[in-house]
């Protein structure tokens, strides 16, 4: 039981990390906090690759000359690319909020929500015009 | 010899640093209002992570990890000090009242606003 | 001895969180991730210490040059209302909670 | 006693970083959200170092510090310091979708190699040779540079094209239009310089 | 020959260079012909890459000289070959009718970035149909995927609403994507390799690993959200019916076949359908979750005004159909998701292009703005009643072929209900595309509306080898099914 | 930021060292930490920090759009040359053993090159989207405030 403990504790960490990431992304109303629930969503994955990748006893994948123990690189390549896509992912999202919130004047989902469906209302009724 | 003197100097450093870190971090936390927690974020970032950084250069000893070392200590010395001067003028620029000055003084602080 | 110092700095680390959590100005919530950052930077020599990898002291030097930026923004951020230079300075705003 | 301090380390930053993101998840003031976003990336960066990932840390440094704080700090410039939070409807469905994925993570922990352990899959297929080939093939001492650059260069060529993307994008929407660089002109000429 | 050597790289390099070449372009010209040809490039690789694995062989390219998995490589079989036609040639064919489209609906200094966006799409696709690397599909999967949100995007200069929709495509595609490099990163730890034939060659003595059966959860609902299977299609919609017509019509097109491929990758190649644990996933999970997609789709369909909202949730409902397919886990099932893959990308490209050019003429595509439009633009509503005449199925057109293995599938399997339930969701479609051919051909035009000229060449052309197309792969199916039938070969192995 | 003549005096005095770092952790992401990526973001942030306290029109100056709207695109660009360049040379795509008289020098040049190439890219993306965020005014709404 202890083993369990101390084998997983850290994935457990990550996965509850992970969960919070999560709800924030779907729960939040604001379309800023969804991004920044989003970019916790991503860390908790990142960390669970590096997690994955720690070796007990193990140092940093640099070669000293020495022969060492190294934590497994592979992970940690993964993740400075999936690190910059995050970086991508948010500017973008962010870059978008700016724009709905010069042209909705609101970053709200529910004003969206709402803005959107006047904005049907009014379509059908010029068009049935 | 040499290096039971690197490790007892470095250990008073450090553990000096650690002690004002210490400090200063409880002031942020216990003192009254943001002015007066100035004071204990300043001591933390000043004096005890010079302390701190000064330890571990006595550690290194002379290598390329106590040149930057140096360089930290350098930049914590100029960038903290800064950093809270900004952050006390933005403060008072946009009207965060000192929690502990009396209503009379305030209006005096104001006249002397740029 | 590192051990003592690393144990401080986290304790450390916690309480400038626990002020940034609480606020309630937001100024606090500044000041305390701007005293955080330190923390961070000393942890992260410390650690360099403790596991023998000078490598991390790069890291530390990065957070001493690149963490003045955030604090900057922020403080541009209040008076001019935005990050380009064009506002006026803002007036009394009420940055209350 | 290194090792074990540095397992303590790891697991008080691990708490850490679940009590900023449950502060994030209750604070309504955006400004708020922005500041506890960067001690979130500092503290993630810490625990990369605890997990010897110092590559990682060095990027979510830079980012976290120089990049992120200023984006958001940017976006809320631009549009509004507070959220609403109006609790939208369909909080119940959700909340199950993230349970679920918890379930199924927490679920597939109960067979994983344990934390650290030498003997998982991943230390004895393919890693073994970038660590040996870094020195011989490339002659690169940083296995992660080696790796990145040369054994997976196309997944780094990927991410360059990534940020590309993302530079494109945002000229796209917010690029600047030819009236605003007419009305800057006039501005500058106007006033004689900046304020 | 050096060409053929590398062809595989240069499928997806030659955009890739041609992106940042594009954005330094001056003009409104030649950002479009640098796509033109690019996109025409493509096509001549992916019709030789076909041609090579047609026979049932693949082709390997080890990037970097690094043989796999040590290095990513390259590797081409009949499914990927299919699916790099498709996109390529949906991709060559909507160059020619952008220009004019993309002239109307973008502003005239932002064609160069516009079309750099359009490249990097067009890369990122492709990269991710070629690759033989689960973390590299990750990666230009999110080039395509940042690429597309940009895309959809602009479109907010004729109707803001682009711009939520791409915010909520963002999300829900970032967030899916997520999980799937979470489901990679979980086979990983128990495989210690991300290449996908080393995976299949690792997995089956790990079937019993639960890591493995969360990473197959994790890469379903990752490539689900992506694909906008039923309960995760919320994005579809509103993004296909907002973006700018190319957009849509080159989405609508490839995007979602392409998730498609990745999962019939993952469920038939890496996993292996014989795994204990997928079979009722399939059977329990994605059947019922398919067959709601299907009737679902059809019914909102019915219900809607806007057209290109309308074909929007077809596009669900026939999304629908590809994942039945795949559900059944047979060869006719198989062959059925395979065809329909191909078909679908036709009809589709048919309709919005048609589509697009009822915006460019009217300004507006709704029920009730097309009224009567049918005499005036003559030959678009006629290759539109050909895509939709696809939709329903009638013989003859290609959806036909692709519905008839489904129904096949059903019944081998002993399912009679199920074989109603297809039929049933084609009645449905015969009735939104009924309710579009009666307002363009029966009612009366309104009177305040001008007159208008049928589409302009440079787009009636592409359409109409669409529309075309759509008769002649209806007619003759030989080859498809046969490339169809080397896929499901390779799928199913040659013991079921 | 007229008035900040504490900031302007300690950013004066930062920025150099933090180009200095950036080109530090360029060129030495073969032995350390850090690499294309980081550089460029560093690099970018020293640009950001001038941009802040100096003012965005001079920091436009500085690096005017023109200049970065060729840099965006040059350092991917630069990347997928080394690609093809392995093509030419006789490899295959991004195959850097080709590039050098041994393979080991191949593989420092073609890394040297690539870093660079993501270098140039992240530095050049960055200031661009910071640019188009500060070159941004909008309506203030007072009840935000």
């Amino acid at each position: 039981m202890l083993e369990a403990i101390t084998d997983h504790y850290n994935y457990w960490l990550v996965i509850f990390l992970l969960m919070a990431g999560l709800f924030v992304t779907m729960t939040s109303g604001n379309l800023v906090k969804k991004i920044v629930g989003l970019n916790v969503f991503q860390t908790a994955v990142f960390l669970f690759y590096i997690s994955v990748g720690k070796l007990e006893g193990g140092t940093a994948p640099i070669l000293t000359g020495e022969p060492e123990q190294f934590s497994n690189p592979l992970p940690h390549v993964l993740i400075l690319t999936a690190i910059v896509v995050g970086v991508a992912t948010t500017a973008l999202g962010l870059a978008l909020v700016v724009r709905i919130r010069e042209t909705y004047g609101s970053i709200e989902e529910a004003r969206l929500q709402e803005a959107d469906r006047q904005d049907e209302l009014r379509a059908a009724a010029e068009q049935g015009r | 010899m040499i290096a039971l003197v690197q490790d007892i100097v470095s250990g008073i450093l450090l553990l000096a640093g650690a002690t004002f870190v210490l400090i200063g971090t409880l002031g942020l936390l216990r003192l009254p209002d943001f002015y007066t927690r100035l004071h204990g974020a300043g001591i933390t970032d000043t004096l005890g992570a010079e302390l701190m950084l000064f330890g571990m250069m006595v550690q290194a000893g002379f290598s390329l990890v106590t040149v930057k070392l140096l360089l930290i200590s350098l930049f914590v010395f100029f960038t903290s000090p800064t950093a809270t001067h900004a952050l006390a003028n933005a403060a008072r620029v946009t009207g965060l009242r000192p929690a502990l000055v009396p209503e009379a003084d305030i209006e005096t602080l104001r006249t002397r606003d740029d | 001895m590192w051990t003592a110092a690393a144990i401080a700095l986290l304790v450390a680390m916690m309480m400038a969180l626990a002020r940034a959590f609480l606020g309630p100005s937001l100024f606090d919530r500044i000041l305390a991730i701007n005293s955080f950052g330190t923390k961070i930077l000393l942890l992260i020599g410390v650690l360099g210490f403790l596991t023998e990898r000078p490598e991390f002291m790069d890291i530390a030097l990065l957070y001493a040059l690149v963490n003045f930026i955030g604090t900057i923004a922020v403080l541009k951020f209040f008076r001019y209302r935005n990050l380009g230079l064009s506002g006026p300075a803002a007036g009394n705003l009420e940055n209350r909670e | 006693m290194a090792p074990d301090m540095v397992t303590v380390i790891d697991l008080v930053l691990l708490a850490l970083l679940c009590a900023t993101a449950i502060a994030i998840i209750l604070v309504r003031q955006l400004f708020a959200v922005a500041m506890l976003t960067g001690a979130f990336s500092m503290l993630s960066a810490g625990l990369l170092v605890t997990l010897d990932a110092v590559d990682v840390a060095f990027t979510e440094a830079a980012v976290g510090a120089g990049v992120s704080t200023v984006l958001l700090l940017g976006t809320l410039a631009l549009t509004q310091r507070r959220s609403e939070e109006t609790r939208r409807r369909g909080t119940a469905p959700a909340l199950l979708a993230v349970i679920l994925t918890g379930c199924a993570l927490v679920y597939a922990t109960t067979d994983m190699p344990g934390f650290g352990d030498p003997g998982a899959p991943g230390f004895r297929h393919v890693v073994p040779e970038y660590i040996s080939g870094s020195e011989t093939d490339i002659g690169v001492p940083n296995i992660v540079t080696s790796v990145l650059a040369s054994y997976r260069g196309y997944d780094t060529l990927g991410e360059v094209a990534v940020i590309f993307t993302a530079g494109i994008g945002v000229l796209l929407l917010l690029g600047r239009r030819r009236e605003d660089e007419i009305q800057d002109e006039a501005r500058r000429s106007d006033s004689g310089g900046e304020g | 020959m050096a060409f053929l050597d590398h062809v595989a790289i240069l499928q997806v390099a030659v955009p890739l260079l041609a992106a940042p070449l594009c954005v330094m372009l001056p003009g409104r010209h030649l950002p479009w012909a640098l796509t033109l040809s690019v996109s025409w490039f493509t096509l001549i690789c992916s019709v030789v890459l076909l041609s090579e694995v047609s026979a049932g062989g693949s082709i390997a390219y080890h990037l970097g000289n690094w043989p796999p998995p040590i290095g990513i490589e390259y590797r081409v079989d009949a499914i990927n070959a299919l699916v790099l036609l498709v996109v390529s040639g949906i991709s060559a064919i909507a160059l020619p009718y952008a220009r004019t489209s993309v002239e109307h609906e973008i502003e005239p200094d932002k064609h160069g970035l516009f079309y750099t966006a359009y490249l990097l799409c067009l890369t990122g696709l492709l990269g991710v149909t070629i690759t033989g690397d689960a973390f590299n599909i990750f990666v230009f999967l999110e080039i395509s995927s940042l690429s597309t949100y940009v895309l959809v995007a602009t479109g907010a200069r004729l109707d803001r609403r682009a711009l939520s929709a791409a915010y909520t495509y963002l999300v829900l595609g970032t967030v899916g994507a997520t999980f799937f490099v979470l489901g990679v990163g979980l086979l990983y730890m128990v495989t210690g390799t991300l290449n996908l034939a080393d995976l299949a060659e690792r997995l089956p003595p790990l079937a019993e690993s639960r890591v493995v059966q969360a990473a197959f959860a994790f890469v379903v609902a990752g490539m689900g959200l992506k694909l906008a299977l039923f309960p995760l299609h919320a994005w579809l919609p509103n993004a296909y019916a907002y973006a700018p017509s190319l957009v849509t019509v080159f989405l609508a097109a490839t995007a979602t076949k392409v998730s498609v491929y990745v999962l019939l990758r993952f469920v038939y190649t890496v996993f292996g359908h014989e795994f204990a644990f997928i079979e009722p996933v399939l059977a329990w999970l994605v059947l019922p979750l398919a067959v709601i997609a299907m009737l679902a789709g059809s019914v909102v369909a019915i219900h809607q005004d806007n057209l290109k909202r309308m074909f929007a949730w077809s596009s669900i409902a026939q999304i629908g159909y590809m994942m039945l397919g795949l559900a059944l886990a047979n060869a006719s099932g198989l062959t059925a998701t395979v065809l329909h893959l191909f078909n679908h990308a036709l009809m589709k490209g048919a309709l919005f292009m048609a589509l697009g050019g009822v915006m460019l003429r009217i300004g507006a595509v709704s029920l009730t703005s097309v009224r009567g439009l049918a005499r005036e633009m003559p030959w678009t509503f006629a290759a539109l009643v050909i895509g939709g005449l696809g939709l329903i199925g009638v013989p003859g057109t290609v959806g036909f072929v692709s519905k008839w293995y489904l129904i096949l599938a059903a019944i081998e399997k002993g399912w009679w209900l199920l074989a109603l339930l297809i039929a049933a969701a084609s009645l449905l479609a015969v009735i939104y595309v009924w309710k579009l051919v009666e307002a363009a051909y029966l009612q009366p035009a309104p009177q305040d509306r001008e007159r208008v000229r049928d589409m302009p060449p440079d787009m009636l052309i592409p359409l109409w080898v669409l529309a075309l197309a759509n008769i002649w792969f209806g007619v003759d199916a030989g080859l498809t099914t046969s490339v169809a039938g080397t896929v499901v070969h390779a799928f199913l192995g040659g013991g079921s | 930021m007229r008035h900040h003549l504490v900031l302007r005096v300690v950013s004066k005095l930062l920025i150099p060292f933090m180009l200095l770092f950036a080109l530090y952790v360029q060129f030495h992401g073969d032995f350390g930490p850090g690499g294309g990526f980081q550089a460029g973001v560093i690099f970018a942030a020293a640009f950001i920090l001038y941009a802040l306290v100096f003012g965005i029109d001079h920091a436009r100056e500085v690096l005017p759009e023109r200049v970065l709207r060729y840099l965006v695109p040059a350092g991917l660009a630069l990347y997928t040359l080394t690609g093809f360049a392995g093509i030419v040379l006789g490899g295959k795509y991004l195959d850097y053993d080709v590039l050098g008289s041994t393979p080991t020098a191949g593989q420092h040049l073609g890394i040297l090159l690539v870093e660079f190439g993501v270098g140039v890219t992240v530095s050049a993306v960055m200031v661009t989207v910071f640019f188009a965020y500060a070159g941004r005014t909008r309506d203030v709404d007072e009840e935000d405030w």
